[in-house]
Protein backbone atom coordinates (compact mmCIF):
# COMPACT_ATOMS: atom_id res chain seq x y z
CA UNK A 1 0.00 0.00 0.00
CA UNK A 2 1.09 3.71 -1.26
CA UNK A 3 0.27 6.96 0.58
CA UNK A 4 -0.42 9.27 -2.26
CA UNK A 5 -1.55 12.50 -2.69
CA UNK A 6 -4.32 12.98 -5.40
CA UNK A 7 -5.09 16.07 -7.37
CA UNK A 8 -8.00 17.08 -9.35
CA UNK A 9 -8.13 19.71 -12.44
CA UNK A 10 -11.00 21.62 -13.85
CA UNK A 11 -13.85 19.25 -14.86
CA UNK A 12 -12.76 16.61 -12.22
CA UNK A 13 -11.94 18.86 -9.32
CA UNK A 14 -16.14 19.42 -10.20
CA UNK A 15 -17.07 16.05 -10.48
CA UNK A 16 -15.12 14.71 -6.93
CA UNK A 17 -15.97 17.96 -5.10
CA UNK A 18 -12.56 18.58 -4.17
CA UNK A 19 -9.26 19.58 -5.37
CA UNK A 20 -6.52 17.32 -3.34
CA UNK A 21 -6.87 14.06 -1.24
CA UNK A 22 -4.54 11.85 0.52
CA UNK A 23 -4.99 8.33 0.34
CA UNK A 24 -3.80 4.90 1.22
CA UNK A 25 -4.26 2.46 -2.63
CA UNK A 26 -2.64 -0.65 -3.56
CA UNK A 27 -3.19 0.81 -6.99
CA UNK A 28 0.22 0.02 -8.86
CA UNK A 29 -0.62 2.54 -11.74
CA UNK A 30 -2.24 5.87 -12.23
CA UNK A 31 -5.08 3.80 -14.58
CA UNK A 32 -5.53 1.77 -11.42
CA UNK A 33 -5.99 4.80 -8.96
CA UNK A 34 -7.93 6.63 -11.03
CA UNK A 35 -10.60 3.58 -11.38
CA UNK A 36 -10.29 3.89 -7.59
CA UNK A 37 -11.16 7.25 -7.74
CA UNK A 38 -13.84 6.76 -10.43
CA UNK A 39 -15.86 3.92 -7.95
CA UNK A 40 -15.81 6.51 -4.87
CA UNK A 41 -16.74 9.29 -7.24
CA UNK A 42 -19.51 8.18 -10.31
CA UNK A 43 -18.69 11.67 -12.27
CA UNK A 44 -15.83 11.23 -12.62
CA UNK A 45 -15.09 9.97 -16.10
CA UNK A 46 -12.07 8.99 -18.01
CA UNK A 47 -11.82 10.55 -21.21
CA UNK A 48 -10.01 9.43 -24.18
CA UNK A 49 -7.70 13.39 -23.92
CA UNK A 50 -6.91 12.88 -20.50
CA UNK A 51 -3.54 13.00 -18.79
CA UNK A 52 -1.92 11.92 -16.06
CA UNK A 53 1.56 13.61 -14.33
CA UNK A 54 3.50 12.09 -11.27
CA UNK A 55 5.50 14.77 -8.89
CA UNK A 56 4.55 17.37 -11.92
CA UNK A 57 6.11 15.27 -14.96
CA UNK A 58 3.88 13.98 -17.47
CA UNK A 59 3.53 10.39 -17.28
CA UNK A 60 2.00 7.45 -18.82
CA UNK A 61 -1.41 5.64 -17.10
CA UNK A 62 0.75 2.70 -16.68
CA UNK A 63 3.77 4.45 -14.88
CA UNK A 64 4.90 2.57 -11.76
CA UNK A 65 3.54 4.37 -8.38
CA UNK A 66 5.90 4.51 -5.32
CA UNK A 67 4.79 5.58 -1.80
CA UNK A 68 4.91 9.59 -1.20
CA UNK A 69 4.04 10.17 -4.97
CA UNK A 70 1.82 13.45 -5.79
CA UNK A 71 -0.47 11.90 -8.19
CA UNK A 72 -2.23 14.78 -10.88
CA UNK A 73 -5.41 14.29 -12.98
CA UNK A 74 -6.23 16.29 -15.56
CA UNK A 75 -8.99 16.04 -17.68
CA UNK A 76 -8.92 17.17 -21.35
CA UNK A 77 -7.19 20.16 -22.11
CA UNK A 78 -8.60 23.62 -23.80
CA UNK A 79 -5.45 26.54 -23.74
CA UNK A 80 -5.98 29.26 -25.62
CA UNK B 1 10.20 33.47 -22.29
CA UNK B 2 6.61 31.30 -21.28
CA UNK B 3 4.97 33.30 -19.07
CA UNK B 4 1.20 32.49 -16.85
CA UNK B 5 -0.47 36.21 -15.83
CA UNK B 6 -3.72 36.68 -13.96
CA UNK B 7 -6.49 38.31 -15.59
CA UNK B 8 -6.55 39.88 -19.50
CA UNK B 9 -2.77 39.66 -21.34
CA UNK B 10 -0.26 42.13 -21.27
CA UNK B 11 2.14 41.77 -24.44
CA UNK B 12 4.02 45.11 -23.87
CA UNK B 13 7.25 44.34 -21.95
CA UNK B 14 7.82 40.66 -23.48
CA UNK B 15 7.20 41.87 -27.09
CA UNK B 16 9.80 44.47 -26.33
CA UNK B 17 12.10 41.49 -25.65
CA UNK B 18 12.07 39.96 -29.27
CA UNK B 19 13.00 42.83 -30.66
CA UNK B 20 16.56 42.27 -32.83
CA UNK B 21 18.35 44.01 -35.61
CA UNK B 22 19.09 40.83 -37.59
CA UNK B 23 15.39 40.30 -38.00
CA UNK B 24 13.59 41.21 -40.03
CA UNK B 25 10.09 39.49 -39.89
CA UNK B 26 7.98 39.46 -36.96
CA UNK B 27 4.79 37.26 -36.21
CA UNK B 28 2.34 37.81 -33.32
CA UNK B 29 -1.13 35.84 -32.37
CA UNK B 30 -3.48 36.98 -29.82
CA UNK B 31 -6.27 34.54 -28.63
CA UNK B 32 -9.65 36.93 -27.78
CA UNK B 33 -12.33 35.83 -25.66
CA UNK B 34 -15.29 35.94 -28.36
CA UNK B 35 -18.47 36.01 -27.67
CA UNK B 36 -19.48 32.99 -29.50
CA UNK B 37 -18.64 29.13 -29.21
CA UNK B 38 -20.13 26.32 -30.91
CA UNK B 39 -23.29 28.06 -31.68
CA UNK B 40 -23.90 29.86 -27.94
CA UNK B 41 -23.25 32.95 -26.98
CA UNK B 42 -20.41 33.36 -24.26
CA UNK B 43 -20.62 35.91 -22.02
CA UNK B 44 -17.04 35.21 -20.33
CA UNK B 45 -14.45 32.83 -19.44
CA UNK B 46 -12.29 31.21 -16.92
CA UNK B 47 -9.03 29.90 -17.39
CA UNK B 48 -7.56 27.02 -14.71
CA UNK B 49 -3.78 26.85 -14.83
CA UNK B 50 -1.84 24.15 -13.32
CA UNK B 51 1.13 26.33 -13.58
CA UNK B 52 4.56 24.51 -12.71
CA UNK B 53 3.71 22.27 -15.75
CA UNK B 54 1.66 24.57 -17.91
CA UNK B 55 5.23 26.85 -17.48
CA UNK B 56 7.61 23.76 -17.87
CA UNK B 57 5.66 22.46 -21.04
CA UNK B 58 5.01 26.14 -22.28
CA UNK B 59 9.36 26.90 -22.37
CA UNK B 60 9.39 23.09 -23.77
CA UNK B 61 7.51 24.28 -27.04
CA UNK B 62 8.99 27.58 -26.96
CA UNK B 63 12.47 25.97 -27.24
CA UNK B 64 10.91 23.03 -30.06
CA UNK B 65 10.04 26.27 -32.51
CA UNK B 66 13.65 27.63 -32.04
CA UNK B 67 15.11 24.36 -32.88
CA UNK B 68 12.80 23.84 -35.75
CA UNK B 69 12.22 26.94 -37.60
CA UNK B 70 15.10 29.92 -38.59
CA UNK B 71 14.01 31.74 -35.39
CA UNK B 72 16.29 34.12 -33.64
CA UNK B 73 13.34 34.67 -30.68
CA UNK B 74 9.87 33.52 -29.66
CA UNK B 75 7.85 34.17 -26.32
CA UNK B 76 4.23 33.76 -25.15
CA UNK B 77 1.73 34.45 -22.61
CA UNK B 78 -1.06 32.79 -21.39
CA UNK B 79 -3.99 34.30 -19.08
CA UNK B 80 -5.50 32.69 -16.10
CA UNK B 81 -8.42 33.42 -13.68
CA UNK B 82 -11.70 35.47 -15.41
CA UNK B 83 -11.75 37.29 -18.66
CA UNK B 84 -14.31 39.57 -20.21
CA UNK B 85 -15.11 39.24 -24.00
CA UNK B 86 -12.86 40.98 -26.02
CA UNK B 87 -9.73 40.67 -23.21
CA UNK B 88 -6.75 38.93 -24.36
CA UNK B 89 -5.94 35.25 -23.28
CA UNK B 90 -2.98 34.06 -25.02
CA UNK B 91 -0.57 36.24 -26.90
CA UNK B 92 2.72 34.64 -28.92
CA UNK B 93 5.23 36.07 -30.59
CA UNK B 94 8.19 35.08 -32.93
CA UNK B 95 11.02 37.57 -34.78
CA UNK B 96 12.89 35.65 -37.12
CA UNK B 97 15.31 37.21 -40.22
CA UNK B 98 12.53 36.52 -42.80
CA UNK B 99 8.69 36.14 -42.47
CA UNK B 100 7.91 32.44 -43.67
CA UNK B 101 9.85 31.32 -40.23
CA UNK B 102 8.06 33.99 -38.15
CA UNK B 103 4.57 32.67 -39.62
CA UNK B 104 5.24 29.15 -39.36
CA UNK B 105 6.61 28.95 -35.66
CA UNK B 106 3.77 31.57 -34.18
CA UNK B 107 1.29 28.86 -35.69
CA UNK B 108 3.41 25.93 -34.50
CA UNK B 109 3.43 27.61 -30.54
CA UNK B 110 -0.19 28.40 -30.65
CA UNK B 111 -1.29 24.84 -31.98
CA UNK B 112 1.23 23.35 -29.53
CA UNK B 113 -0.22 25.64 -26.69
CA UNK B 114 -3.74 24.98 -26.93
CA UNK B 115 -3.19 21.43 -26.79
CA UNK B 116 -0.40 20.36 -24.63
CA UNK B 117 -0.55 23.15 -21.34
CA UNK B 118 -2.47 21.39 -18.72
CA UNK B 119 -4.92 24.56 -19.11
CA UNK B 120 -8.63 24.51 -18.81
CA UNK B 121 -11.17 26.72 -20.41
CA UNK B 122 -14.98 27.21 -18.65
CA UNK B 123 -17.02 29.23 -21.28
CA UNK B 124 -20.07 31.04 -19.24
CA UNK B 125 -22.80 31.56 -21.01
CA UNK B 126 -25.78 34.43 -21.50
CA UNK B 127 -28.48 32.07 -20.51
CA UNK B 128 -26.56 31.52 -17.40
CA UNK B 129 -24.93 28.31 -17.26
CA UNK B 130 -21.09 27.05 -18.11
CA UNK B 131 -19.18 24.55 -19.42
CA UNK B 132 -16.31 22.81 -19.91
CA UNK B 133 -14.33 22.99 -23.18
CA UNK B 134 -13.35 20.25 -24.31
CA UNK B 135 -14.99 17.83 -21.83
CA UNK B 136 -18.48 16.74 -24.02
CA UNK B 137 -17.47 17.68 -27.18
CA UNK B 138 -14.15 16.80 -28.27
CA UNK B 139 -13.29 13.91 -25.90
CA UNK B 140 -14.46 10.27 -26.03
CA UNK B 141 -14.29 8.01 -23.05
CA UNK B 142 -11.87 5.42 -23.29
CA UNK C 1 -8.17 50.52 -43.88
CA UNK C 2 -4.76 50.74 -45.84
CA UNK C 3 -2.36 53.46 -45.05
CA UNK C 4 1.18 55.06 -45.77
CA UNK C 5 2.81 56.60 -43.15
CA UNK C 6 6.19 58.57 -43.32
CA UNK C 7 8.71 57.14 -41.21
CA UNK C 8 8.23 54.04 -39.10
CA UNK C 9 5.23 53.14 -38.38
CA UNK C 10 2.74 53.32 -35.57
CA UNK C 11 -0.10 50.73 -35.33
CA UNK C 12 -1.64 51.86 -32.42
CA UNK C 13 -4.49 53.40 -34.12
CA UNK C 14 -5.26 51.11 -36.67
CA UNK C 15 -4.97 48.06 -34.33
CA UNK C 16 -7.50 49.19 -31.88
CA UNK C 17 -9.97 49.16 -35.08
CA UNK C 18 -9.28 45.39 -35.44
CA UNK C 19 -11.27 44.62 -32.17
CA UNK C 20 -14.35 42.81 -32.81
CA UNK C 21 -16.17 41.08 -29.99
CA UNK C 22 -16.92 37.98 -32.74
CA UNK C 23 -13.06 37.19 -33.02
CA UNK C 24 -11.10 34.72 -31.31
CA UNK C 25 -8.01 35.12 -33.10
CA UNK C 26 -6.06 37.82 -33.74
CA UNK C 27 -2.57 37.86 -36.59
CA UNK C 28 -0.48 40.85 -37.31
CA UNK C 29 2.81 40.78 -39.44
CA UNK C 30 5.91 43.57 -39.05
CA UNK C 31 8.32 43.72 -41.46
CA UNK C 32 11.50 45.21 -39.32
CA UNK C 33 14.46 47.10 -41.31
CA UNK C 34 16.97 44.30 -41.05
CA UNK C 35 20.89 44.73 -40.24
CA UNK C 36 21.41 42.32 -43.12
CA UNK C 37 20.78 41.48 -46.49
CA UNK C 38 22.28 38.91 -48.72
CA UNK C 39 25.23 38.93 -46.96
CA UNK C 40 25.67 42.51 -47.03
CA UNK C 41 25.86 44.64 -43.37
CA UNK C 42 23.01 47.46 -44.01
CA UNK C 43 22.49 50.64 -42.36
CA UNK C 44 19.03 51.95 -43.18
CA UNK C 45 16.56 52.09 -45.83
CA UNK C 46 14.57 54.43 -48.00
CA UNK C 47 11.14 53.43 -49.04
CA UNK C 48 10.04 55.67 -51.83
CA UNK C 49 5.91 54.92 -52.58
CA UNK C 50 4.16 56.47 -55.31
CA UNK C 51 1.13 56.64 -52.84
CA UNK C 52 -1.77 57.01 -55.32
CA UNK C 53 -1.33 53.97 -56.58
CA UNK C 54 0.20 52.29 -53.92
CA UNK C 55 -3.11 53.25 -51.57
CA UNK C 56 -5.36 51.77 -54.29
CA UNK C 57 -4.02 48.94 -54.83
CA UNK C 58 -3.05 48.36 -50.94
CA UNK C 59 -6.59 48.45 -50.43
CA UNK C 60 -7.38 46.38 -53.14
CA UNK C 61 -5.69 43.34 -51.58
CA UNK C 62 -7.26 44.03 -48.01
CA UNK C 63 -10.49 43.68 -50.09
CA UNK C 64 -9.57 40.42 -51.57
CA UNK C 65 -8.47 39.10 -48.16
CA UNK C 66 -11.70 39.79 -46.58
CA UNK C 67 -13.52 38.54 -49.74
CA UNK C 68 -11.11 34.91 -49.74
CA UNK C 69 -10.61 34.28 -46.23
CA UNK C 70 -13.36 33.97 -43.08
CA UNK C 71 -12.11 36.81 -41.51
CA UNK C 72 -14.12 40.17 -40.09
CA UNK C 73 -11.35 42.78 -40.43
CA UNK C 74 -7.82 43.67 -41.70
CA UNK C 75 -5.64 46.91 -41.62
CA UNK C 76 -2.12 47.64 -43.50
CA UNK C 77 0.46 50.30 -42.77
CA UNK C 78 3.43 51.06 -44.93
CA UNK C 79 6.40 53.73 -44.43
CA UNK C 80 8.20 55.86 -46.71
CA UNK C 81 10.66 57.66 -46.43
CA UNK C 82 14.33 56.79 -44.27
CA UNK C 83 14.11 54.29 -41.80
CA UNK C 84 16.97 52.83 -39.35
CA UNK C 85 17.45 49.60 -38.34
CA UNK C 86 15.07 47.92 -36.36
CA UNK C 87 12.76 50.64 -36.77
CA UNK C 88 8.96 49.21 -38.33
CA UNK C 89 8.06 49.28 -42.19
CA UNK C 90 5.22 47.46 -42.92
CA UNK C 91 2.05 46.04 -40.19
CA UNK C 92 -0.55 44.06 -41.38
CA UNK C 93 -3.15 42.88 -38.94
CA UNK C 94 -6.13 40.38 -39.08
CA UNK C 95 -8.97 39.75 -37.26
CA UNK C 96 -10.98 36.63 -37.08
CA UNK C 97 -13.20 33.95 -35.26
CA UNK C 98 -10.74 31.24 -35.71
CA UNK C 99 -6.98 31.50 -36.23
CA UNK C 100 -6.33 29.57 -39.34
CA UNK C 101 -8.16 32.51 -41.18
CA UNK C 102 -6.41 34.87 -39.21
CA UNK C 103 -2.89 33.38 -40.09
CA UNK C 104 -3.80 32.97 -43.73
CA UNK C 105 -5.00 35.96 -44.67
CA UNK C 106 -2.18 37.73 -42.69
CA UNK C 107 0.18 35.83 -44.99
CA UNK C 108 -1.86 36.63 -48.09
CA UNK C 109 -1.95 40.10 -47.10
CA UNK C 110 1.62 40.85 -46.78
CA UNK C 111 2.51 38.24 -49.81
CA UNK C 112 0.35 40.31 -52.04
CA UNK C 113 1.77 43.94 -50.75
CA UNK C 114 5.21 42.69 -51.42
CA UNK C 115 5.23 42.04 -55.00
CA UNK C 116 2.21 44.66 -55.97
CA UNK C 117 2.62 48.02 -54.64
CA UNK C 118 4.05 50.68 -55.87
CA UNK C 119 7.38 51.12 -53.26
CA UNK C 120 10.96 50.85 -54.06
CA UNK C 121 13.48 49.56 -51.33
CA UNK C 122 16.87 51.09 -51.63
CA UNK C 123 19.33 49.68 -48.88
CA UNK C 124 22.45 51.85 -47.37
CA UNK C 125 25.36 49.54 -46.69
CA UNK C 126 27.74 50.06 -43.84
CA UNK C 127 30.40 50.20 -46.78
CA UNK C 128 28.89 53.45 -47.58
CA UNK C 129 27.58 52.32 -50.92
CA UNK C 130 23.63 51.70 -51.60
CA UNK C 131 20.85 49.95 -53.76
CA UNK C 132 17.68 49.63 -54.26
CA UNK C 133 16.58 45.98 -53.74
CA UNK C 134 15.59 43.91 -56.79
CA UNK C 135 16.85 45.98 -59.37
CA UNK C 136 19.99 44.03 -60.04
CA UNK C 137 19.04 40.65 -58.44
CA UNK C 138 15.59 39.63 -58.92
CA UNK C 139 14.71 41.48 -62.52
CA UNK C 140 15.32 40.22 -65.19
CA UNK C 141 15.50 42.51 -68.86
CA UNK C 142 12.83 41.68 -71.39
CA UNK D 1 1.97 63.06 -81.94
CA UNK D 2 0.83 62.84 -78.67
CA UNK D 3 1.83 65.29 -75.78
CA UNK D 4 2.50 63.35 -72.67
CA UNK D 5 4.15 63.75 -69.31
CA UNK D 6 6.29 60.77 -68.83
CA UNK D 7 7.31 59.87 -65.26
CA UNK D 8 9.86 57.53 -63.92
CA UNK D 9 10.33 56.15 -60.07
CA UNK D 10 13.02 54.86 -58.21
CA UNK D 11 16.22 53.34 -60.06
CA UNK D 12 14.74 54.56 -63.22
CA UNK D 13 14.50 58.16 -61.62
CA UNK D 14 18.17 57.94 -60.69
CA UNK D 15 19.12 56.39 -64.08
CA UNK D 16 17.26 59.41 -66.05
CA UNK D 17 18.61 61.83 -63.25
CA UNK D 18 14.64 63.19 -63.39
CA UNK D 19 11.47 62.02 -61.90
CA UNK D 20 9.19 63.59 -64.78
CA UNK D 21 9.26 65.16 -68.17
CA UNK D 22 7.10 66.02 -70.92
CA UNK D 23 7.30 65.23 -74.22
CA UNK D 24 5.55 64.94 -78.11
CA UNK D 25 6.29 61.60 -79.11
CA UNK D 26 4.85 59.23 -82.00
CA UNK D 27 4.50 56.28 -79.71
CA UNK D 28 1.53 54.06 -79.92
CA UNK D 29 2.16 52.22 -76.51
CA UNK D 30 4.46 52.71 -73.22
CA UNK D 31 6.71 49.53 -75.02
CA UNK D 32 7.23 52.61 -77.98
CA UNK D 33 7.57 55.01 -75.11
CA UNK D 34 10.17 53.73 -73.18
CA UNK D 35 12.21 52.46 -75.90
CA UNK D 36 12.23 56.24 -76.63
CA UNK D 37 13.08 57.17 -73.37
CA UNK D 38 16.31 54.21 -73.30
CA UNK D 39 17.53 56.01 -76.29
CA UNK D 40 17.41 58.96 -74.40
CA UNK D 41 19.03 57.85 -71.00
CA UNK D 42 21.37 54.94 -71.79
CA UNK D 43 21.26 53.35 -68.22
CA UNK D 44 17.42 52.84 -68.24
CA UNK D 45 16.46 49.02 -69.04
CA UNK D 46 13.79 47.28 -69.57
CA UNK D 47 13.49 44.65 -66.57
CA UNK D 48 11.24 41.84 -67.42
CA UNK D 49 9.25 43.13 -63.83
CA UNK D 50 8.86 46.56 -64.47
CA UNK D 51 5.36 47.72 -64.66
CA UNK D 52 3.58 50.31 -66.47
CA UNK D 53 0.40 52.90 -65.46
CA UNK D 54 -1.04 55.37 -67.51
CA UNK D 55 -3.20 58.32 -65.12
CA UNK D 56 -3.15 56.51 -62.22
CA UNK D 57 -4.34 53.01 -63.37
CA UNK D 58 -2.18 50.16 -64.21
CA UNK D 59 -1.62 49.17 -67.64
CA UNK D 60 0.17 47.01 -70.27
CA UNK D 61 2.83 47.85 -72.00
CA UNK D 62 0.77 47.63 -75.62
CA UNK D 63 -2.08 49.89 -74.09
CA UNK D 64 -2.81 52.44 -76.43
CA UNK D 65 -1.10 55.98 -75.38
CA UNK D 66 -3.58 58.99 -76.22
CA UNK D 67 -3.05 62.81 -75.69
CA UNK D 68 -2.26 64.11 -72.72
CA UNK D 69 -1.65 61.06 -70.94
CA UNK D 70 0.53 60.62 -67.58
CA UNK D 71 2.49 57.68 -67.98
CA UNK D 72 4.53 56.13 -64.84
CA UNK D 73 7.38 53.62 -65.54
CA UNK D 74 7.99 51.39 -62.67
CA UNK D 75 10.66 49.25 -62.14
CA UNK D 76 10.40 46.04 -59.51
CA UNK D 77 8.86 46.54 -56.89
CA UNK D 78 10.17 45.62 -52.92
CA UNK D 79 7.68 46.60 -50.77
CA UNK D 80 7.76 45.50 -47.23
Amino acid sequence: MNKLVVRYFAVYRESTGLGEESVTSAAATPEALFAESARRYPGLERFEAARVAINDELASWDSPLSDGDTVLFFPPVAGG
Amino acid sequence: MFEICTGSVDSTRLARELADPACGGYATFEGWVRNHHEGRSVSGLEYEVYEPLAVKEGETVLAEALERFDINRAACIHAQGALDIGELAVWVGVSAPHRDAAFDACRYIIDQIKIRLPIWKKEFYVEGDSGWVNCEVCASKV
